[in-house]
């Protein structure tokens, strides 16, 4: 950071600033936030001021850029929290093994199944093969942190018209580049971690054209006694940091993700996309997954939005202790970074984990076995507070409940008007073939099998019921996949996706519940009976009283059909201010992704007509 | 993976090392396969077996029966698929490998495997066991792009090679496809007769009914429609489609449309192997 | 008629995987001294043009497809 | 130090899918006069050694890793 009147650097051989903000007025203050790139509003940094009044001290940078990551809409959940509380979050069943990054149900007697969907789609907008390669490294992180082996992906998207060239207001990609990019990031990096990627989907829509959707979702499968936490076991514990190391990539990530894109974000916001890196992360995903098979650590945890600095307050917060940090044991990737970098930097492939003392050396020689690098770079404390140092100097103190807790809102919003029976038109059709072809040409109906294939979807060679079914290359797509995630078992675990974002744009209640039903009917349709449920909710910017009307209605809908099916949805994410230059916002996309059961997956069924003479039933009304 | 029932093959214990280095996948599907013909299989890093590792955790190939290299990708498929595997092996493990081959025991590469096989020189090693440099490439599928698809295989040996020792000739199996990369070639015009002549042709990818394949049937372009080869002793295979994805039905593409056998396709060829050796 | 190479380079600080998974493969394969390995992405492209048109011409095609701004710079030469 | 191009063709006769790819793109992007479109693959490589001993170096790692002689020929240049 260059020198600014409130920026005082300290007489420490290394960058590190005081932050004048206790003699700053709310115009000082506001300018402090823009500046330092922190996305905090005036009220937000009051509230931060008045803390530090109580601390008799200024903040320094690294301080101040904690804060803006862990109070960032994306980590914190401030604009939604209240609404998920109120309708999804309390569907509760004695199956729900854990609520952790990733849900986990129980899978049979001795395992349990993960699930986790996430976004990642403004860094996929601005460089969609990267931003689609590191939203599926992430995802599979969060399955990991379970101490559960992937077993498949999802990848529902959403992208603006490809059948034609189109006019893009400037800054904005044609989706055609875009949706070729992200799919071929999917492919890369999938394939190249041997996780089959079995169902998802493509949906198509001017509405996307300034702002993709990129959601991809992740199931897992792990022994009911591997089950990891994600947070500390208690104080005295090393925390160990794990795989790649930290570089200047994916600086406010999560800023930028919970801001609006503008013209100019192609060009001013490299800092905040990377690109994966899949041989990393495969041996990372085996040496995770052998310390926590031999209940060597004690808790696991990726790093994502807001790296080191996130994770490191909530694994303590949450396994009750406090952390002192030793900040230049980090590898890094280049020389130069200032502490704050390092600590709000999301560079790829990491996770930490924490153990007792006397399991470090034999944590550090597993991952040496896989030539992953490990450091144990932190310890819990019996305090409340996390402290970081450098060189010996003590850069950042604060109480973590302060830190971690950050802001919940109550924003205004107004109820969406909802489209009435009376708003229909049925269109006048002109004759049946042409209408036949015009549906089969359009990209919302046209076979995505280009795609498809490109994804393996068989790697593990346990994908019982195929994304694409039907005879040999003459196939149709599937209604959910089946995978076969015990070895021995014929137990299956159906997958499936399902969203109506026109439904949605018209009745937000309804389009929500129309995605839960949609993904039940998918399920069925195979033969396995609906369990549980996560889901994206794609939406547009919360601060505006329309917008969060929309988010609070679908997840409404949502809510209410998931209770009344007796089906929880253990895991979730959220992704707001989806919105393309001038304020076009996205249509509402709550989008679900389901899982089943099924006992025995012999009894499948696939859609495919199977001869001449079935007879063809019509269920429901 | 699934249990397989009905194996009655119990042979003396058959090791088999089934090779990885970072980034490779599909090694525990490989495994298992080998498993379910009652074999012991085992994951072995190849820093075990170069001696970058700990006292107990070091291997040696000369413990193994069979040698086995999965497919998926290796170190990202960067440069060339396989290369950067091939280029660790050969400058590590190089005349072991030789050895091991030389001895007569059975080397199977699937995908990723035979693109290092090829890119080793143990394919199609017409002139000596391991030639220096790759006399083969397995380059870029014609179609550009990543192919995941079901194939259908013929068996085309006349019965050198060791993999397919009890699958009849001209046997039609469905093993699937799923790489971008399969491409047999060679500058030699005589390549494919010379394969020809020495019974190093297994399997080529046809049509359901067995006729002549051409896209997608053939994913790749591959000339002659060539799935997989042998070397001229016929105990080193390569081949792209994955029959370690389809040792029960269960997992084939098409099998809720009546497929006959509980047995996957890909099964026959590990048995192949393990009674040769019992 | 003019041939040109674009060349298509990482810009500095995005990481290339590519780049650093060789460079280690050339290390365990003994060669010393390798300080650094960049993969970079060529198109030799042959236009029906003169060489100064077919130069600007390469670099519309980067700009509207071959490089991606946000982590790519590129370079376009006469061959 | 020396820092090198190692430049990777594909020899003649060897078909090019992703340089058809693009160059298809390319045209339906409305780019004309595109004759051909060839992907060359470059690996800069900063060598600690002379500018000599860095080309010789260069030439031997194609030999052993880089370049499959089957289908790709190489050139090291000095940059
Ligand atoms: N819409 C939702 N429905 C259900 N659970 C959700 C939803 N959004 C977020 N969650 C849950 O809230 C927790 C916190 O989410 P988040 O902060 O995004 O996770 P992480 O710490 O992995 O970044 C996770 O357990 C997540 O599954």
């Amino acid at each position: 950071m260059s020198e600014k009147g409130f920026a005082v650097k300290r007489k420490v051989p290394f960058e590190l600033h005081d932050i004048d903000i206790l003699s700053s007025n709310d115009r000082g203050l506001k300018k402090i936030s823009e500046d330092m790139s922190l996305g905090l509003s005036v009220d937000e940094m009051k509230t931060i001021k008045d803390y530090f009044k109580k601390e008799g001290r200024n903040p320094t940078d690294v301080e101040m850029q904690a804060l803006g990551q862990a109070w960032s809409e994306h980590c914190c959940y401030k604009s939604s929290k209240k609404i998920l509380k109120q309708f999804v979050f309390g569907i509760d069943r004695e199956d729900v093994l854990s609520r952790g990054d990733a849900g986990v149900m129980v899978f049979d007697d001795e395992h349990g199944y993960a699930l986790r969907v996430e976004s990642h789609n403004h860094p996929s907008a601005i460089e969609p093969y990267g931003g689609a390669a590191t939203g599926i490294g992430g995802i599979l992180r969060d399955v990991v942190c379970m101490g559960a082996q992937p077993i498949g992906l999802a990848d529902p998207l959403c992208f603006g018209p490809i059948d034609k060239e189109i006019d893009v207001p400037p800054g904005v990609k044609q989706p055609r580049y875009l949706l070729g990019g992200v799919v071929s990031g999917i492919r890369d990096y999938g394939n190249r971690c041997g996780i089959p990627t079995v169902t998802g989907g493509m949906f198509f829509d001017e509405r996307y054209t300034g702002n993709c959707l990129v959601n991809v979702g992740c199931f897992g499968i792990v022994r009911k006694k591997d089950l990891a936490r994600n947070y500390a076991g208690g104080r005295g514990e090393v925390m160990i940091l794990i795989g790649g190391r930290t570089g200047r990539d994916g600086i406010h990530g999560v800023n930028f993700a919970s801001q609006d894109l503008t013209t100019t974000s192609g060009e001013d916001s490299r800092g905040a996309v990377q690109l994966g890196d899949p041989i990393t992360k495969e041996p990372v995903i085996h040496a995770c997954l052998e310390v926590n098979g031999k209940h060597l650590i004690t808790g696991m945890k990726d790093l994502g939005g807001g790296g080191l600095s996130c994770v490191v307050g909530e694994m303590a917060l949450a396994g009750g202790c406090g952390a002192d940090v030793d900040l230049e044991k980090v590898p890094l990737k280049e020389t130069g970074l200032a502490p704050w970098e390092i600590w709000v930097s999301e560079s790829q492939e990491r996770m930490m984990c924490t153990c007792k003392p006397e399991n470090v050396e034999k944590i550090l020689e597993i991952f040496d076995m896989w030539d992953v690098l490990a450091t144990p770079i932190a310890k819990t404390t019996d305090s409340s507070r996390m402290r970081l140092f450098w060189k010996g100097e003590k850069i950042f103190e604060m109480d973590l409940e302060f830190l971690t807790g950050g802001p919940q809102y109550d924003r205004p919003f107004i109820m969406p008007k909802v489209s009435t029976k009376k708003d229909e038109v049925f269109p006048k059709l002109p004759n049946g073939n042409e209408v036949l072809l015009a549906l089969l040409s359009d990209p919302n109906v046209a076979s995505k099998e280009w795609a498809i294939r490109q994804y393996d979807h068989e790697v593990r060679g346990a994908t019982a019921v195929h994304p694409m079914v039907g005879k040999l290359n003459m196939t149709g797509p599937g209604d959910a996949a089946i995978l076969l995630p015990v070895s021995g078992s014929m137990k299956g675990l159906a997958v499936a996706t399902g969203c109506n974002p026109w439904f949605t744009a018209q009745d937000p209640y309804r389009g929500g519940m129309a995605g839960i039903d949609e993904a039940c009917r998918n399920i069925v349709a195979v033969g396995a009976k609906p369990n549980a449920f996560t889901d994206c909710l794609n939406f547009g910017n919360p601060e505006r009283p329309e917008r969060l009307g929309e988010l609070r209605e679908a997840v409404r809908g949502i809510g209410d059909i998931a209770r009344g099916l007796n089906i929880p949805i253990p895991s979730g994410n959220v992704s707001l201010y989806n919105e393309g230059s001038g304020g076009i916002g996205i249509l509402p996309t709550p989008m679900i992704v389901g899982c089943g059961l099924i006992d025995d997956a012999r009894k499948a069924v696939t859609a495919d007509l199977k001869k001449n003479g079935s007879k063809i039933f019509l269920i429901g009304k | 993976m699934v249990d397989h029932g009905g194996v009655q093959v119990r042979p003396k214990e058959v090791k088999v090392c089934v090779l990885r280095i970072e980034g490779t996948n599909c090694e525990d599907e490989m495994a298992y396969a080998f498993r379910a013909v009652g074999a012991q299989a085992e994951l072995v890093h190849l820093k075990q077996l170069t001696g970058a590792v700990p006292g107990e955790k070091r291997r040696n190939l000369e413990e193994y029966d069979v040698l086995a290299l999965p497919g998926g990708f290796s170190a990202g498929d960067y440069v060339r698929a396989g290369a950067i595997f091939a280029a660790r092996m050969k400058s590590a493990i190089g005349t072991d490998i030789t050895r091991f081959v030389e001895d007569g025991r059975p080397v199977l590469g699937v995908c990723n495997g035979f693109q290092v096989l090829v890119e080793l020189g143990l394919l199609p090693a017409f002139d000596e066991t391991m030639s220096k440099t790759a006399t083969a490439a397995l380059y870029t599928n014609n179609s550009g792009r990543f192919e995941c698809r079901p194939t259908i295989l013929r068996n085309d040996n006349r019965g050198k090679c060791i993999f397919t020792s009890s699958i009849a000739k001209g046997k039609i199996l469905m093993i699937p496809s799923a790489h971008a990369e399969g491409n047999l070639m060679s500058l030699d015009p005589d390549f494919i007769q010379k394969l020809e002549d020495n019974d190093q042709v297994v399997f080529r990818y046809v049509k359901e009914d067995g006729s002549k394949a051409e896209y997608p049937w053939n994913p790749n372009g591959s000339r002659s429609d060539i799935a997989g080869i042998c070397n001229p002793a016929g105990n080193v295979m390569g081949m792209m489609p994955h029959p370690e994805r389809v040792i029960t039905r269960y997992t084939h593409a098409d099998w809720t449309r009546n497929r006959p056998s509980a047995d996957g396709d890909g099964l026959p060829i590990f048995r192949s192997v393990i009674e040769k050796l019992k | 008629m003019a041939v040109i190479d674009i060349r298509i380079d990482l810009k500095k600080g995005v990481a290339d995987p590519e780049g650093s998974n060789t460079k280690k493969t050339l290390e365990s394969l003994g060669f010393k001294g390798v300080i650094d390995v960049k993969a970079v992405k060529v198109f030799e492209v042959t236009l029906d043009m003169p060489a100064e048109e077919a130069k600007k011409c390469g670099e519309e095609m980067c700009r509207r497809l071959l490089a991606n701004p946000v982590i790519q710079s590129f370079s376009v030469t006469v061959r």
